[in-house]
């Protein structure tokens, strides 16, 4: 128990340096921090197959974002924005901050999952009868691609929806002349 | 208690967003966003003194091929798990894309103050 | 017809997959793929009306797998997307011509249309968010496709808070979890129903009302929209006003309300004061505009209002547990009124696009004298603005008065007063549009316009035909019936809904 | 940029298969361990982008040229979407797992088990890793037309005196 709060205490403070420091670099690298220590929270609640899908992702995420700050000239960054409109925002951060903390007093209890306590949760189906209905050893495996394929399948396309539009947005030429067809 | 650290690293990634004026600020705002939401839901499904969801040989009973009763009462919840892994691919071309963007603007503008890319009104 | 329900998602998906590979020289195929696409998904859209279904994915049962549920909502969001998306398709046949890799953005196209549809379709709340990130992403891209300082901007501005939108939403719907233990609607609905709203839930609802509210650019969170409509090329621009906004944010807002949550007071009235901030803030930011097409955006907001503001009403009435029949007038006056703003404002948007092409300006100062030079274009464009300012013979007219007539029996003179204000605030902006477009003097530059002809025309001459024919949705009682009544039952309900299509 | 040194190319050519073939690993077993489509397709692209960065951009087009990784995106796409179709065809409805309910029940934590799950793996595994590929090399590529920004943006703000 106490390694997940000194794993989110060590990623809170990641965050915080991440948001504060000045130098766009280390800003990214904090990320990275962040990142890391989700992967191995991600270990420690037993979900192996998202502390790998997590790592390798990280990997690839702080090489995208390091290549946005690296070889730009200025990556010193010079203060906020409005000194009154930053109060304003931290104060509704806080109220929603503290509004928020209420909130988790009526889910069960950390360690405690929902599923094993609703009759027919469908988890509990999963655990169950997944090996028999999918036939994958890795119930999440069975889960993503048998069960709930669909997402995937939405998943899938998202990822390949922002790479169209990645190379469209980077295309060196946008427009072009319109060849009139009767003149 | 996690969970309220979990929302406060949300929060912390919510105020880089909104206050913060440099591009890839934003971004890694955005993106702390997100960790906060998966880490939120892979503890949902969390199970003091689990097994992680993936059957071993151990976990079938002798002979039949049926699923011991201990990993049954043992196993974390699989489902936020999937969920997890949708979101986490899902942010992960969100931020090829952002990031795409702010090269793009970096390269109109020549700045990441965003401030300074002003173009349009209001 | 149950049984095609996929195809809305699954024939859009597939040809977007397969259209990049198209390089220069496929690009004729390419065009007329992805208008047969969209055509036949319109065929599908009307076949759909009247039925009723669930379909299975991969048939499992609606307690562990995915559901796609058919209901009289999800046919008339069908219809109304797949209208507009086949009406923008045409028009961008000539249209995107202006730009690079047309292939890409066909398939950008419609995987954004996909998205729309598998939103539309969607029984899972999960399932919903991913279909909502599709969407959204294919928009994000579509917005900036232009590569110019402007569009850039405004990509990002809209990237950054759609994102933001995303995460509350992912949140709501972790919490929802978290205290039902079910992503299907009509499971999470009983288990809601069960407990009560306690103050998780309604966390998720407030995450939910300011997601899917930056979703559909309602007052407080339309921040982005007047920068992100206008710089999209003009048939995305129809495709975002038309019915992004409302697939993404009013649709999703309105299912998860009244067939999940449940009405409550708190929530109809948030619902209401956002209605009536949208609708006035909205048609006064429009009044000052100069810029065509930012003017239209925004007119979206303030029309955005007028379709919350009925559904809000109409939760409030149900939630009083006042009488059904008012609650269902406001309701239907909400929704006639989001097809018939599908309808005209992307009338309106193709309107501006072909202007723009024609004469290479947006500022309606420099324009002016184009009825002559443009007939058609001016024709398609009058009837639209007559339309969106309420002039009583046009489709708009009658979903406006019905809205008046709900405000006015559920005792909301006050609101009665601001809809008409509002409406007549419309009809002088457009009225401006009109004098500065089309009428005046031609100034000498622009002597040489054409009329845009082919398949733009087609286009707008089918929404403006469109905009005189549906008044006969409320009209006539069959029609009526069998398109709109089935849609505000879907509403009217309640929770009850889900469960009585799961089978619960 | 020609790359770095003889080194540093010549253990990343050899760490570059390993990385590789940990990838085709991980998405193979994707229904039995940890790991999956997803994953072992970020693998794939991430060993390219080893590549990439010890022998430079022009090296990595020449081993994987961008055309062919664009197809192999779509292609990946298409055959996710195509097994599912077939479970519409074999099986009654959309996703169903045809292969394991009827055809190929294969043996519970073998490697030929589970049906279409091990061909989605696979079919996502390729997608992932050629959009991926396809994203860095996008966004290296980019660097080029930085060295001259546009018209009067040495650096200051292009954007006064605009409007």
């Amino acid at each position: 128990m106490a390694i997940f709060y000194i794993l989110l205490f060590f990623m809170v403070i990641a965050a915080i340096i991440a948001v504060e420091t000045k130098d766009l670099l280390s800003s990214v690298i904090c990320v990275g921090a962040i990142g890391f220590g989700g992967a191995l929270m991600f270990l420690f609640l037993y979900a192996p197959d998202i502390a790998i899908t997590q790592i390798v992702v990280e990997v690839l995420g702080l090489i995208i974002l390091i290549r946005a700050t690296i070889s730009r000239d200025h990556t010193f960054l010079t203060g906020d924005r409005e000194f009154f409109g930053m109060v304003v925002s931290v104060a509704i951060l806080l109220v929603i901050f503290l509004a928020g903390i209420k909130v988790f007093e009526t889910l069960p209890p950390f360690g405690t999952p929902i599923f094993a306590q609703v009759p027919d949760a469908p988890s509990q189906t999963y655990i169950e009868k997944g090996l028999t209905d999918t036939g994958a050893a890795n119930l999440v495996a069975g889960v993503i691609l048998d069960y709930r394929g669909y997402d995937t399948l939405g998943e899938a396309t998202v990822l390949f929806t922002a790479i169209v539009g990645a190379t469209v947005i980077l295309r060196t030429r946008s427009r072009k002349r319109l060849e009139e067809p009767d003149a | 208690m996690l969970y309220a650290l979990c929302l406060l690293l949300f929060m912390i990634g919510l105020y880089c967003a909104v206050v913060k004026k440099n591009l890839v600020k934003i971004v890694i705002g955005l993106a702390i966003m997100e960790y906060a939401v998966n880490l939120f839901l892979i503890m949902l499904g969390y199970r003091a003194g689990g097994t992680a969801p993936i059957i071993g040989r151990g976990d079938l009973q002798a002979g039949a091929e049926r699923i011991t009763a201990h990993f049954i009462n043992s196993a974390v919840d699989p489902l936020p798990q999937a969920l997890v892994l949708t979101a986490i691919v899902i942010s992960l071309g969100s931020l090829a894309l952002l990031i795409s963007i702010c090269i793009r603007i970096y390269d109109k503008y020549g700045t990441f103050d965003i401030t300074e890319i002003r173009r349009l009104r209001g | 017809m149950i049984r095609v329900l996929p195809a809305f998602v699954v024939v859009p998906l597939v040809m977007a997959f397969i259209l990049p590979v198209f390089g220069r020289k496929g690009k004729a195929l390419a065009t007329l793929l992805a208008n047969l696409v969209t055509i036949s998904l319109l065929a599908l859209a009307v076949a759909c009306v009247g039925k009723t279904g669930v379909y299975e994915v991969g048939n499992w049962s609606s307690r562990v797998g995915i559901v796609l549920v058919l209901d009289g909502l999800t046919s008339l969001m069908l219809l109304a997307i797949n209208v507009v998306s086949a009406a923008a398709m045409l028009f961008s046949v000539r249209y995107m011509e202006q730009y690079t890799a047309k292939p890409k953005y066909l398939s950008l196209f419609l995987l954004m249309v996909a998205g729309m549809n598998g939103v539309v379709i969607s029984g899972d709340i999960f399932n919903l968010f991913v279909f909502l990130e599709v969407a959204s992403i294919a928009s994000y891209a579509l917005v900036g496709f232009g590569c110019e300082h402007e569009e850039l901007e405004a990509s990002f501005k809209y990237m950054v808070l759609g994102s933001v939108a995303s995460s509350f939403i992912l949140l709501g719907i972790a919490l929802v979890y978290g205290n039902t233990g079910a992503l299907n609607m009509a499971y999470a609905a009983r288990a809601i129903q069960q407990t009560g709203i306690n103050a998780g839930l309604a966390f998720a609802m407030s995450l939910f009302i300011a997601g899917f509210g930056l979703k559909a650019a309602l007052v407080p969170f339309h921040a982005w929209l007047p920068d992100a409509h206008p710089s999209a090329p003009a048939p995305i621009s129809a495709m975002l006003s038309g019915v992004l906004i409302k697939a993404l944010g009013v649709y999703a807002l309105s299912r998860l309300i009244f067939n999940v949550f449940g009405v409550s007071v708190p929530v109809s009235w948030v619902l209401i004061a956002l209605g009536v901030l949208s609708m006035v803030v909205g048609v006064f930011l429009a009044v000052g505009q100069w810029d065509f097409k930012r003017l239209l955006a925004y007119h979206s907001i303030s029309q955005m209002g007028y379709v919350v503001l009925g559904i809000g009403i109409g939760a409030l009435i149900l939630a009083k547990r006042g009488n059904p029949v008012w609650a269902s007038l406001a309701i239907l006056g909400g929704l006639f009124h989001l097809v018939n703003h599908a309808v005209f404002k992307s009338l309106l948007f193709l309107t501006s696009g072909s202007v723009e092409m024609a004469t290479g300006t947006r500022q309606l100062k420099k324009m002016g004298g184009l009825v002559e030079r443009m007939p058609y274009t001016r024709a398609a464009c009058t009837i639209a603005s007559a339309s969106i300012a309420g002039v009583p013979p046009f489709n708009g007219f009658w979903s406006k008065l019905i809205l008046v007539i709900a405000a006015v029996q559920a005792g909301f003179f006050g609101l009665a007063a601001v809809t008409v204000v509002v409406s007549l605030v419309t009809l002088l902006s457009f009225l401006k549009v009109q004098r500065y477009v089309f009428l005046g003097d031609l100034p000498e530059e622009l002597r040489n316009t054409r009329e845009n002809k082919g398949s733009m025309l087609v286009a707008m001459l089918f929404l403006a035909t469109l905009c005189l024919l549906m008044s006969l949705l409320v009209l006539v009682p069959s029609l009526r019936v069998t398109v709109l009544q089935p849609a505000v039952d879907a509403l009217v309900e309640g929770v009850g809904h889900a469960m009585k299509v799961a089978n619960l | 940029m020609k790359g770095m040194t003889i080194i540093v190319k010549t253990i990343s050519g050899w760490v570059k298969v390993l990385i590789f073939l940990f990838g085709i690993d991980v998405i193979l077993f994707g229904h039995l361990t940890p790991g999956g489509g997803f994953a072992g397709g970020v693998i794939l692209a991430s060993s390219y982008v080893l590549l990439m960065l010890a022998f430079g951009r022009e090296f990595v087009e020449k081993n994987l040229p961008i055309p062919l990784a664009s197809k192999l995106d779509c292609l990946g796409a298409f055959l996710f979407a195509a097994v599912a179709i077939l479970g519409l065809v074999f099986g009654g409805a959309f996703f169903v797992n045809f292969l394991y309910q009827k055809y190929l029940p294969g043996q519970a934590l073998h490697l030929v088990s589970a049906g279409t799950i091990p061909l989605s793996n696979i079919a996502i595994g390729l997608k992932v890793g050629a959009s991926l590929f396809l994203a860095i090399f996008a966004l290296s590529a980019f660097r080029k037309d930085f060295q001259r920004p546009d018209a009067g943006g040495d650096g200051k703000s292009p954007v006064a005196g605009q409007e």
